[in-house]
């Protein structure tokens, strides 16, 4: 094989497109990565770091649990890379009967899937969380759920592929595929070069979408910014991850700084620009509601404050698998903004799909199928 | 799109050096030694190599010690500085407490 | 939200030269945002003359300039918001997130000029990060606004201009200055600013770089060694030298942040500086760089870009017709292209084959390599002349953009000419009163008034001093050479102090003949 | 130490002058002057040790930008004494990591 041909081209090294380079190159397959930017670039390496199994959608439970159960707890010795994770709980704030529900709701849907989940009210709530303001009445309270760091882990999954020979290429832009018989087979990038694998895995975000649409396939996909703060290392106060049933989510991490988002509501309004640029309006508003929930971090001060594209799916959750259409393509797109924790899993999962085996989490409901008008499944609309 | 870089490609061993304890990021403590190990690693960019062992990531970040990391980094890549994108900048320029932040409010006439 | 017609970031030099010239062309709304209590930026640390010609305020001391410039903005009518920092620039909204009276406050703006100026480089040594090894910038801040000390006993490291005239300062401010070393083969800066500072005394070691600041809780000492062409210390060749304080100066860097952060596409030019045309505008229209964010330059050449951009903006927005704007700049052109001239100009920088001046006079090469020119090499400037009675000794041998020395002589005696950056010679110094003028308003302060037939077997030499305590007449010390070695005693005959020689006294010592033209500078009976 | 008469500024111009307390002991400073220069003034050198190496540091760029000369000042971690204005009755505290000592450790 010539040094740009390949069992499996993956384009995007985010965390899905390195681990799954990760887990094939441990099979022994040979990998080609293409990235646009460099490793990491994407949402990877731009989200609270939250590693949480509670408040999901069923259909994309699976494989956070598995991530968590499976992948997360060994990833430190795997990778020699420390992806500081740490499985200390999830704490969801709520101050109303609304948000009361809502975390009531998020408990069922747990409980479905065996994980544990409470709800904390009044003195529990105020003992075990003390730092949450009197504001804040009510929270959901997950054990299992954790944090870790993005930054470390997208990069960690990278270096370790690397290591076992994974072939890495970084600004290199894959603008199309191109079929051979009917069969998706070669990869041609905006420098001109083309690369040719027997599988293609296309992980690169909301920029997948272009690419696959290359071979007439459409994924309803739209990009939405994101924007987080970081704050000065300060000492210690939680270990756990904490969220808002006002939006926010974040954690304390290692190193003492808080890293805190939010969801606004006019991020959709920032897709038209091309690279994405922190506003004036986010940060301010993520600084104002955690102050409101968490007073004592009123006095931490931002060091950084950061925004990247995420790639939301029109029913929230992620388009994962084969394309029953075009063989030996295998897809990853629209994480809609909580694809880091089960990233491993799918990485994991497009490995075994690469390598033709029967994967052993159930992605059936993540097919780019379900979007099949015939199909009807108004449940998830 | 950021610069064609085949990550594959032969930067020789790493070879320790007497310096290698210099102190380059002074907020994080970090090493001279250190950065070079991380190039080593695969981190050919500003980005990556401050993403993985946190060279200006600190309290100041980056403001001090940016140039050295990117020319030690350079070194051992075995390219200009000039190749190296910079870190991107970010707001805030200063530290500034969230409690102040939050408290946005309207410029008026 | 408030909307400025022009928004300025940064109140030194250049924001302030452009707010001031915004307002007088016309725009009504003009603000300039700065991080400091303090307005000025750099100026107001500046405690020396500045170079240039009259119409770059030379002669005049930095922090009056800054005063100046403040005093005109406030009177115009601009906006000054201090404690102001910029904590964000959003584009393409052209917004303005800045943190004053503890809250985030968003303004918008048709035209944004950052004038951020420049950050300070260091270079990493073993123990960089004890107490005691600083910035210059921050010795100048420490003793210049705040009156204290930065320490007893310093090592200067980096020869260019910002190095010596904080060694310069730190003597004033009372310390000692242990060596200036530069790793470089030649004194970076201006050879009068070197000599001003080696004549007091302090040794100059080229080719040298500190390899190690020893101490256990602070400095309590530096290790210097030579170095090969390649900037690597030469083993073997380790000093010790006892220092309290080790103070870098080793350039400066533009602090072009809040551009790459508005998305202007930067270059690398020792630094990232955004992409500007002539004008100062970047690659997003509205938005223009001026002053050292731009290139690092100086202040008298940051305050004309300044006014650039202002007129650019006022240009773009219909304020000025373009004819007014060209008439304008142009002249600006001029004036700027007079302070970019000479052996220290842009495309000179870092040259060490320079070997002549313009006026093809061999170069001292003493002064490059100890910082001082030596007895034998002065006799070839033009401005070294042996007359009858008192006369100006002009040890100006250097292209420097400089002529105060020109204006200063009511009596003509002194002639630069067109060229700002020509050396400066006597003529008709048979003319000389003695008034001192020159010796004054020499920023360089190389001016010296030498009077061999002051009487028999005597001679005076007048020369600036600006150090306290100062002498009084009938005082007997020693005089010092231009190296800074004692060759003689002296006597105070006279010490002149008046408002127009702006705190640079002049004094007058006696020494014997044929130290007129050796001794420069005096030392008391105690020390400096 | 503070000079007391400039050859060029002449007479530094100074707030009043005010007591705080660094590390519990009692200092005099002037009011408005940054944290910083009245620390210098009485000799201190050491503002913090770090987290990592537990190393001492101090004023470095004294503008603000380097954060090197943090303390904790009236209980706040990370405070840049450079560009933070004294203030009588301040508790200036050598910060250890991202804290103070603890009373019992001192």
């Amino acid at each position: 094989m010539s040094n740009t041909t390949a069992d499996v081209i993956i384009v995007g090294a985010g965390i899905a497109g390195n681990s799954a380079a990760y887990y094939c190159a441990k099979k022994g397959l040979k990998v080609i990565v293409l990235e646009e930017e460099m490793i990491g670039h994407g949402g990877s390496s731009r989200n609270g770091g939250g590693a949480r199994v509670s408040g999901r959608d069923a259909r994309e439970m699976p494989l956070a649990i598995y991530a968590t159960r499976h992948i997360w707890p060994n990833l430190k010795e795997e990778l020699g890379v420390d992806p500081e994770y740490r499985q200390n709980g999830y704490l969801v704030c709520g101050y109303n009967e609304e948000h009361k529900k809502g975390i009531q709701n998020r408990i069922a849907d747990a409980a479905k899937m065996g994980i544990d989940m409470y709800l904390l009210e009044g003195k529990e709530l105020k003992d075990k969380h003390p730092y949450v303001s009197d504001h804040v009445t009510c929270a959901g309270w997950t054990p299992t759920d954790g944090v870790a760091n993005p930054l470390t882990a997208t990069l960690g999954f990278y270096k370790r592929a690397r290591e076992l020979g994974a072939r890495f290429i970084t600004g290199e832009k894959v603008e199309k595929i191109k079929l051979y018989k009917g069969r998706a087979r070669t990869v041609v990038t905006q420098n001109g070069n083309t690369y040719e694998g027997g599988k293609i895995i296309v992980a690169a975000g909301f920029g997948g979408k272009e690419i696959i649409k290359s071979v007439g396939l459409f994924v309803p996909v739209f990009k939405r910014l994101i924007e987080v703060i970081v704050t000065e290392p300060m000492p210690h106060m939680f270990d756990n991850m904490v969220g808002g049933m006002s939006g926010f989510y974040g954690q304390q991490t290692v190193h003492g700084s808080f890293v805190f988002g939010n969801a606004l509501g006019r991020e959709q309004c920032f897709a038209e620009i091309t690279t994405p640029v922190s506003s004036s309006y986010n940060p301010a508003n993520i600084c104002h509601t955690i102050g409101v929930d968490i007073p004592a971090l009123k006095e931490a001060k931002i060091i950084r404050t950061w925004s990247g594209w995420t790639d939301m799916s029109v029913d929230g959750v992620p388009i994962i698998g084969n394309v029953a259409e075009v063989p030996d393509l295998i897809i990853d797109i629209g994480c809609t903004g909580h694809g880091f924790c089960p990233g491993p899993a799918s990485g994991y999962t497009l490995a075994q799909l690469a390598n033709n085996e029967t994967p052993d989490v159930d992605i059936s409901k993540l097919a780019y199928e379900r979007y099949d008008m015939a199909k009807k499944q108004p449940q998830y609309y | 799109m950021s610069r064609y870089l085949d990550r594959s490609a032969d930067i020789g061993e790493f070879i320790p050096q007497p310096d290698d304890d210099l102190i380059i990021c002074r907020c994080e403590e970090i090493t001279k030694g250190e950065i070079r190990k991380a190039v080593h690693l695969g981190m050919w960019t500003m980005t990556e190599v401050k993403r993985l062992i946190r060279p200006g990531m600190g309290l100041c970040q980056g403001q001090t010690c940016s140039k050295h990391v990117k020319g030690v980094i350079a070194k051992e890549l075995h390219i200009s500085p000039a190749e190296l994108d910079d870190l991107t900048a970010r707001p805030p320029m200063r530290p500034v407490e969230m409690g102040v932040f939050g408290n946005e409010v309207e410029s008026h006439e | 939200m408030k909307r400025y017609n022009l928004a300025v970031i940064g109140a030194g030099p250049a924001g302030l030269s452009a707010a001031i010239e915004a307002k007088k062309h016309g725009m009504e709304k003009v603000a300039v945002f700065d991080e400091n209590s303090r307005p000025g930026g750099q100026l107001f640390k500046q405690i020396h003359k500045f170079f240039g010609s009259k119409e770059h305020k030379a002669k005049i001391r930095g922090f009056k300039i800054g005063e100046d410039l403040l005093a005109e903005a406030e009177a115009l009518g601009v906006d000054v918001h201090l404690n102001s920092v910029v904590a964000g620039i959003y584009f393409p909204m052209k917004r303005l997130g800045v943190i004053e009276n503890e809250c985030l406050i968003n303004y918008s703006a048709d035209n944004i000029i950052i004038a951020t100026g420049a950050n300070e480089n260091f270079i990493p040594f073993d123990g960089w990060t004890l107490p005691g090894v600083i910035g210059a910038g921050a010795a100048q801040t420490m003793m210049n606004l705040h009156g204290v000390q930065p320490g007893k006993k310093i090592l200067m490291v980096g020869s260019g201009n910002v190095g010596l005239v904080v060694s310069f300062q730190l003597l004033q401010a009372g310390c000692e200055v242990a060596a200036v070393i530069d790793a470089a083969p030649r004194v970076g800066g201006y050879g009068v600013h070197a000599s001003k500072v080696a004549r007091t005394g302090v040794p100059f070691y080229l080719s040298h770089t500190v390899v190690k600041a020893e101490g256990e809780d602070h400095v309590t000492g530096a290790v210097i060694a030579q170095v090969d062409s390649h900037f690597k210390p030469v083993p073997g060749t380790e000093k010790h030298i006892e220092v309290d304080t080790i103070c870098m100066a080793v350039g400066l860097t533009p602090m072009s942040k809040l551009c790459s952060m508005a998305g202007c596409k930067m270059v690398d030019k020792g630094g990232a500086v955004p992409e500007t045309d002539k004008y100062g505008a970047t690659s997003i229209e509205g938005l223009y760089a001026a002053g050292d964010v731009a290139g690092i330059e100086e202040a008298s050449s940051a305050m004309i870009t300044g006014r650039i951009s202002a007129l650019a903006a006022c240009r773009k927005d219909c304020y000025i017709t373009d004819g007014e704007f060209e008439k304008e700049y142009d002249e600006l052109e001029g004036s700027i292209n007079k302070l970019r001239k000479g052996m220290f100009s842009h495309e000179n920088k870092g040259r060490t084959d320079i070997t002549k001046t313009d006026e093809g006079i061999d170069l001292s090469m003493t002064l490059l390599t100890k910082g001082y020119v030596s007895d034998r090499e002065i006799e070839r400037f033009p401005g070294v002349v042996k007359e009858k009675g008192v006369h100006p000794v002009i040890e100006c041998t250097q292209n420097i953009p400089c002529n105060p020395c020109q204006d200063a002589c009511k009596f003509g005696c002194i002639s630069v000419g067109e060229d700002i950056t020509s050396l400066p010679y006597v003529n008709k110094a048979s003319r000389c009163t003695g008034c001192g003028m020159c010796v004054a308003n020499c920023s360089g302060q190389a001016i010296f008034l030498v009077n061999d037939d002051f009487e028999p077997g005597y001679s005076t030499v007048t020369i600036p001093y600006e150090f306290i305590p100062r002498p009084s007449i009938g005082d007997k010390g020693t005089a010092l050479s231009r190296g800074g070695e004692a060759v003689c005693e002296a006597e105070v005959v006279d010490i002149k102090v008046s408002p127009v020689f702006d705190h640079t006294a002049l004094l007058t010592m006696k020494v014997p003949k044929d130290m007129s033209m050796k001794a420069r500078f005096y030392k008391g009976k105690e020390a400096l | 130490m503070r000079i007391k008469e400039h050859p060029i500024i002449g007479e530094i111009k100074k707030g009043r002058l005010v007591k705080f307390t660094f590390d519990g002991n009692e200092m005099e400073g002037y009011e408005g002057e940054p944290i910083a220069a009245a620390l210098k003034a009485a000799g201190v050198m050491v503002h913090r040790h770090t987290s990592k190496l537990d190393r001492p540091r101090g004023i470095f760029c004294a503008i603000g930008r380097c954060t090197d000369c943090v303390m904790v000042v009236n209980g706040k971690p990370n405070t840049r004494t450079c560009v933070t204005a004294l203030e009588e009755g301040m508790n200036v505290q050598t910060q250890y990591g991202v804290k103070a000592k603890e009373a019992d450790e001192a």
